[in-house]
């Protein structure tokens, strides 16, 4: 049975077709004014790297913020559950699912069919999201890619206790003036960044095997931090962006 | 400055020092939040009384237990208390001074190894029904005290431990008068020192070193520091980050009305009343905090306190989510202004990349108000 | 408004007569060195004669000591010819060879004072904090109101949104002009905001009100300062985001007043610091 | 899920509404007939208010009233503008933001506050109450009167509370009446006084029996009722009217527990909601209807089962310090586990409102308890009481259907 996953986020939109526990293929796009159209697409091009027609999809099944606005969608499902259900498709041993998202952090237990048992996300202010190390990244006039290993070379990294995203960067900008090093900045940031993570992480209590999915997976200097006040590493999957589709897709499949 | 020294030491190693004392006397230890406990008890029972601090910006894993939206300072001492740093207390003891901090009662009863939490009541009211009420709590307080230590604490006692901590209140007094000298031989930041460690230490302990201090401060010839002469009331403010911080702005603390400087000691015990009557009369007639009705006076203390210490400017620190404070400040701020006090609000939030966000602001303040134009 | 126009060069009037006299005469010179941009202003007794900003990362002295050799090439003055220095914003403890400090709040006011004689109140957008001022006749700041920590409404949320918008400073005010209600924004947090504003765009509400909607947003925080102080006329507005005209029609609709916004709004701080260096010297 | 109002199940709740609005315009009509009007926190004795002939106005339910008009957020900004922390409870910067531009009583719903002869609170439930009245006092230029009661956090545990205790409630009891008898000018009718408790008694019992009722499954009522019903007995306690307004409405109950009639077609799921609800969005609290779940209880302003006294002032105070009054922690987190259980809850609702502390500081803990405890999964929603900037309607969305995926999951509902 081929089942398809659909994730509209809101910055990019992933498709992906499923069947009998493969992944056959997938789309991966910026989200547009209109999701009802961005999904279109997104599913239209996920369908042209493959050989068999649209109706050859049996169920589909949308998550993402823009989930109610997908018209082709046989069920939507919350980002929760399709983290965690993606999460566990990848790793059948996660308990815990750490997704750092460009705007929003969540903390997910797991239960051992891949279902969230509890979650925690963060409110109100962007501290703890990839939106602040992007900022960040500005600020210090660095691609984003480079931030994470840059951060790994510092051997003392300045403490920077603005949370607000707006003063951190003030705060940076002004380290600049004094002329710190940018690594010495970034890993400051990043154990920063990191501590409002790892309080979140408690709220659900942290229990092997933890897997991060989300953007900030991808920056290495965060990810070695948080390894380090776990206490054991973590689980980061290739497909990162994809997640959310994949467990989108394995709900379309149960059943 | 030797005994200064001692102070600061003090404060840096505060648990050695109480565990260092409790093993060498064998006597218990009370922690306490606020002034409104009366001290002179456990003092007379033998017990050293000390106050519980946080750690600015260390929260521990607290967030699991309560909500970011309260009041960090409780917050940061409660994380204390989970990680185990209060181990050592045989009591804690709970004022309803605000809201947060009765809640405490409940938090440390049940998550750290406190043997005992004891709630003392403390009346939102100044008025005769009050009186008589807190006296009763006062004599469930020595009850449950009595238990504790497994003895009587004696009227004897208790008037000896009044004694002591009225000379001690006369000595700070003192040393406060020193700030309205000019040049001053302390600093703002140095007096805070010397409060918060005596807060830390049985206060025969205190005295004698404070007598020590005043007598060295005396015949300091390095004047200290200059700056622009400024009072700080708001709200408690149980570290030294925030004075350090103000002098490094170029301010000069010369007085202050917050809980744990000149209000801890302000009023004495009157050695004349029975000692219990004495003791439910001053802590409940003591400089009120803002949660206490009536507040006219002591919005009228805070003005004395600025004019007597010949503040050019009133710096007011709220900690977030510190809600009697947070709504008193726009009335107290007016008056200050009205009567030719300028002011500076600082929104606290218990961290020290919040205070830097704040130095342009206190700058800004100081230089304006210190005249420089 | 007439304000000196600092992107011109200083007339060679001016210039020269100065010139000739370059032995009695001393410069004044002032620096604000921000987060993102540093800015220079030289002055005579009572001329600007040099005004420059730059965006730059550069650390705070070394690019304090560019920018003042570049003045002083521009001005065909003798390398070793005396200029006081004030410094002043966020980073001018680095700039450790100024004679003078002065915080950035008092250097707007001062320098907004000098520009516009009537100004009584000051409302400085920086980029990271707001500060109303009422000003003295005399140029003392006698009141004045911060914004609290949350930077909601300040310099960066406004920057945050071009970017956002995809619009300069100009297509914001054309976009937004002649909208009554604008899109209400409900999120404090500057960066929040942001993406609420995204989800709106893709939620397909015109930009023109979602504009006027930024603007209502940041001036509801702008009231909270000024009322603390209390408006009197004539109000000038300073700091770089002040020549967001769109922005300051919404203020001036607010208040019901016009308002004042110096040539280069952006300078004024560098100003007030040249003119900080100058009465201190004066004293001296 | 846009802002909006809730539906209910009730013909009592939707007839609700007339009592707020009549309460207004009372006090509104005292003020032009020059009788006296009081602004009441709530924990004052009604019974005496009513004796005493005196307007009752209470300015909390404005902030929820404001609030659910959806004009609430304005008033705030007003006051926020004058100073007040965004953090102040939202309640109070809405009637701060009224109290300091009495040009916007026009437009404020039911004519807005009706202006006060006097202010009384007791020192009970918050700090913040008493600065408030403070504030306003100075503002107004009106006398406030504090009831100093003892923090009954200290009581509950121990049940009756201690003689002392009693003492002080009943001492300032009558002390409030001695202070309005001497400014009102007017003798205190102690037989009118009487009657006014056997009747707030009553309603008392009144509440208990339809509280009872709602045990039954399917639920006979949600919590939309619930709210909309709070209204006569937080302030008409002491009145016949309040009284026979709960008569009809147990009346109403019963019947449709013994009809079964229920809330939804198909009860799948029950759901506790625990916090005051955020009243600019009450439609929230239907929400889980649509997947056959009801919230069918809620922790806040419960009358519960509680020791009584012949004379009518220890009456009081008794009922002052019953165990639901206490808002200790561990009452609070005590309350919530033991509804999940005699409700028979599958999940639980903590909304928390970021302007208030006193009344929340116990949901982490019960969110702790109630799922290491008891498994029932919990949902900590951020959001406001009466602000309405400070929800965010994505957030909220996103948090409610994880959560129902998790309860619904948990429960083995295949939809």
């Amino acid at each position: 049975m081929i089942v398809a996953g659909i994730d509209v986020g809101s910055r990019t939109t992933c498709a992906l077709f499923l069947a009998e526990g493969k992944i056959l293929s997938y789309s991966l796009i910026f989200t547009g004014a209109d999701s009802a159209a961005t999904a279109r697409r997104a599913m239209d091009e996920a369908l042209s790297k493959v050989d068999f027609p649209g109706d050859a999809v049996e169920r589909i099944v949308a998550t993402g913020y823009g989930r109610i606005l997908v018209p082709f969608a046989h069920k939507i499902i919350s980002e929760i559950s399709c983290h965690a259900k993606g999460a566990h498709f990848l790793f059948p041993s996660v308990r815990t699912v750490l997704d750092m998202g460009g705007q929003d952090c969540k903390a997910i237990r797991v239960d051992p069919h891949g279902n969230p048992s509890d979650f925690v996300m963060n409110d109100k202010c962007a501290a703890g999201t990839g939106r602040f190390l992007e900022v960040m990244a500005e600020a210090l006039r660095l691609p984003l890619e480079e931030i994470g290993p840059l951060s790994l070379h510092s051997d003392q990294p300045i403490t920077i206790n603005s949370f607000c995203t707006v003063f951190a960067k003030a705060e940076v900008g002004l380290l600049m003036r004094e002329g710190i090093p940018k690594k010495d900045i970034l890993a400051g940031l990043h154990r920063a960044l990191s501590v409002r993570i790892f309080s979140l992480l408690k709220k659900v209590g942290i229990e092997k095997d933890l897997v991060i999915t989300g953007g900030i997976a991808k920056n290495i200097g965060v990810v070695k931090v948080m390894e380090e006040k776990i206490g054991f590493p973590a689980l980061i999957p290739e497909e990162s962006p994809l997640v959310g589709a994949l467990g989108a897709a394995v709900v379309a499949g149960e059943r | 400055m030797e005994s200064f020294n001692q102070f600061k030491s003090i404060v840096e190693s505060r648990h050695d020092v109480a565990v260092k004392w409790k093993n060498s006397t064998g006597g218990k230890v009370f922690g306490q939040f606020c002034r409104y406990v009366p001290e002179e008890l456990i003092h007379a029972g033998g017990g050293l009384p000390v106050f519980v601090l946080g750690q600015i910006g260390e929260f521990g894993n607290v967030d699991k237990f309560v909500q970011e939206n309260t009041c960090p300072y409780m917050r940061s001492c409660y994380a204390a208390g989970l990680a185990g740093e209060y181990d050592y207390l045989d009591g804690l003891v709970v004022t309803h001074a605000c809201d947060m901090m009765s809640k405490m009662h409940d938090f440390w009863r049940n998550r750290t190894k406190v043997p005992s939490v004891f709630l003392l009541d403390f009346p939102h009211k100044i008025n005769e029904s009050s009186l008589i009420y807190f006296r009763n709590v006062l004599d469930r307080f020595r009850g449950y005290l009595e238990e504790r230590f497994q003895a009587e604490i004696t009227d004897g006692a208790l008037k000896e431990s009044i004694q002591i901590y009225n000379e001690y209140r006369r000595l700070l007094r003192d040393l406060y008068a020193l700030r309205r000298r000019d040049p001053s031989p302390i600093s703002g930041l140095e007096i805070h020192t010397v409060v918060l460690a005596t807060l830390l230490v049985r206060k025969e302990v205190a005295v004698s070193l404070l007598k020590d201090l005043l007598k060295e401060v005396e015949e300091r010839r390095d004047s200290r520091p200059g700056g622009v002469p400024i009072l700080v009331t708001g709200t408690d403010v149980d570290n030294l980050v925030l004075y350090s911080f103000l002098e490094d702005c170029g301010a000069a603390i010369v007085a202050d009305d917050v809980c744990t400087g000149s209000r801890y000691f302000w009023k004495p015990v009157d050695e004349k009343l029975k000692p219990m009557d004495a003791l439910a009369e001053r802590y409940l007639n003591n400089i009120p905090c803002s949660r206490t009705s009536p507040s006219e006076e002591r919005y009228a203390h805070i003005q004395e306190l600025a004019r007597e210490f010949k503040a050019k400017g009133v710096i007011m620190p709220i900690m977030d989510f510190c809600d009697a404070h947070m709504f008193d400040a726009p009335y107290v701020l007016d008056q200050l202004n009205k009567n030719g006090f300028p002011t500076l609000k600082m929104e606290i939030d218990y961290t020290e990349g919040g205070l830097e966000q704040l130095r342009p602001n206190v700058e800004a303040f100081l230089e304006i108000i210190s005249g420089e134009e | 408004m007439t304000t000196p126009d600092l992107n011109k060069p200083s007339a060679p009037g001016t210039l020269s007569h100065w010139t000739e006299e370059q032995g009695k005469g001393t410069l004044f010179s002032g620096i604000n060195i921000g987060t993102e941009t540093v800015n220079l202003v030289v002055m005579n007794e009572d001329d600007i004669l040099h005004a420059h900003t730059e965006v730059t990362e550069e650390g705070g002295f070394i690019v304090s000591q560019r920018l003042l050799e570049q003045a002083k090439r521009k001005l065909m003055l003798p390398a070793q010819s005396r200029m006081t220095l004030a410094a002043t914003g966020i980073g001018k403890k680095t700039v450790t060879f100024a004679q003078k400090q002065s915080s950035d709040m008092v250097c707007h006011a001062r320098g907004a004072l000098w520009l516009f004689p009537e100004a009584r109140t000051v409302l400085d957008i920086g980029a990271s904090g707001n500060r109303a001022m009422s000003v003295s006749k005399a140029g003392k700041v006698e009141k004045f109101a911060l914004n609290s920590k949350c930077a909601s409404g300040t310099g960066s949320f406004l920057w945050g949104m071009t970017k956002v918008i995809e619009a300069s400073f100009e297509e914001m005010t054309s976009l937004s002009s002649g909208i009554e209600h604008g899109t209400k924004i409900s999120n404090y947090c500057a960066v929040f905001a942001e993406s609420e504003v995204i989800s709106k765009i893709h939620g397909g509400e015109p930009k023109s009100r979602i504009v006027a909607g930024i603007y209502d947003a940041v001036v509801d925080r702008l009231m909270e300062q000024l009322n603390r102080v209390g408006i009197r006329e004539e109000v000038v507005v300073t700091g770089g985001v002040a020549r967001n005209t769109g922005l300051i029609r919404a203020l001036e609709r607010r208040i019901g007043r016009k308002v004042r916004v110096p040539q280069d709004p952006q300078i004024v701080g560098a100003l007030g610091a040249a003119l900080f260096a100058r009465v201190n010297v004066g004293q001296e | 899920m846009a802002l909006k109002g809730s539906s209910k199940n009730l013909q009592t709740a939707m007839e609700a509404y007339k009592w707020v609005k009549a309460g207004y315009s009372n006090a509104h009509r005292a003020k032009e007939e020059g009788r006296p009007v009081a602004w009441l926190m709530f924990g004052v004795p009604l019974e005496i208010i009513y004796t005493m002939g005196i307007a009752p106005v209470f300015p909390e339910n404005f902030g929820a009233l404001a609030a659910a008009k959806r004009v609430g957020f304005q008033y705030c900004e007003a006051a926020e503008q004058e100073g007040f922390n965004k953090q102040i409870c939202s309640y109070a910067r809405t009637v701060m933001g009224l109290t300091i531009h009495p040009e916007a009583v026009e437009e404020a719903p039911s004519g807005g506050l009706a202006l006060p002869d006097l202010l009384i609170a007791p020192t009970m439930v918050c700090d913040l109450r008493q600065k408030w009245f403070e504030d306003v006092a100075r503002r107004l230029n009106v006398p406030a009167f504090f009831m100093s009661v003892p923090d009954h956090d200290l009581t509950w545990r121990t049940g009756r509370p201690e003689k002392y205790q009693m003492d002080l409630f009943i001492s300032e009891t009558k002390d409030l009446i001695r202070f309005l008898e001497e400014s009102l000018k007017k003798k205190f009718d102690y037989d009118e006084f009487h009657q006014r408790m056997r009747w707030s008694n009553e309603t008392w019992d009144t509440r208990l029996e339809i509280l009872e009722l709602r045990k039954n499954r399917p639920a006979p009522m949600a919590s939309s009722d619930y709210f909309a019903t709070i209204y006569p007995g937080m302030t008409g306690l002491g009145t016949k009217e309040a009284l026979d307004f709960y008569k009809r409405m147990l009346e109403e109950v019963k019947d449709r527990a013994e009809k079964k009639i229920s809330v939804v077609p198909e009860e799948k799921f029950r759901l506790m909601w625990s916090g005051i609800p955020m009243w600019f969005n009450l439609g929230l609290i239907n929400y889980p209807e649509q997947f056959g779940g009801v919230m069918a209880i809620e922790t806040n302003y419960q009358a519960l089962p509680r020791e009584r006294s012949n004379d009518p002032f220890e009456d009081l105070a008794l009922r002052y310090f019953h165990k639901n009054a206490s808002i200790a922690v561990d009452s609070q987190v005590d309350l919530a586990m033991r509804f999940a259980e005699d409700f028979f809850i599958d999940g639980v609702i903590l909304s928390y409102t970021q302007s208030c502390r006193p009344f929340y500081i116990f949901q982490a803990e019960a969110r702790n308890n109630l799922q290491e405890k008891m498994g029932i999964p919990c949902l900590m929603l951020e959001s406001d009481m009466a602000d309405e900037r400070v929800y965010s309607e994505g957030q909220v969305r996103t948090r409610m259907d994880a959560f129902l995926e998790v309860v619904m999951k948990q429960k083995g509902i295949k939809e």
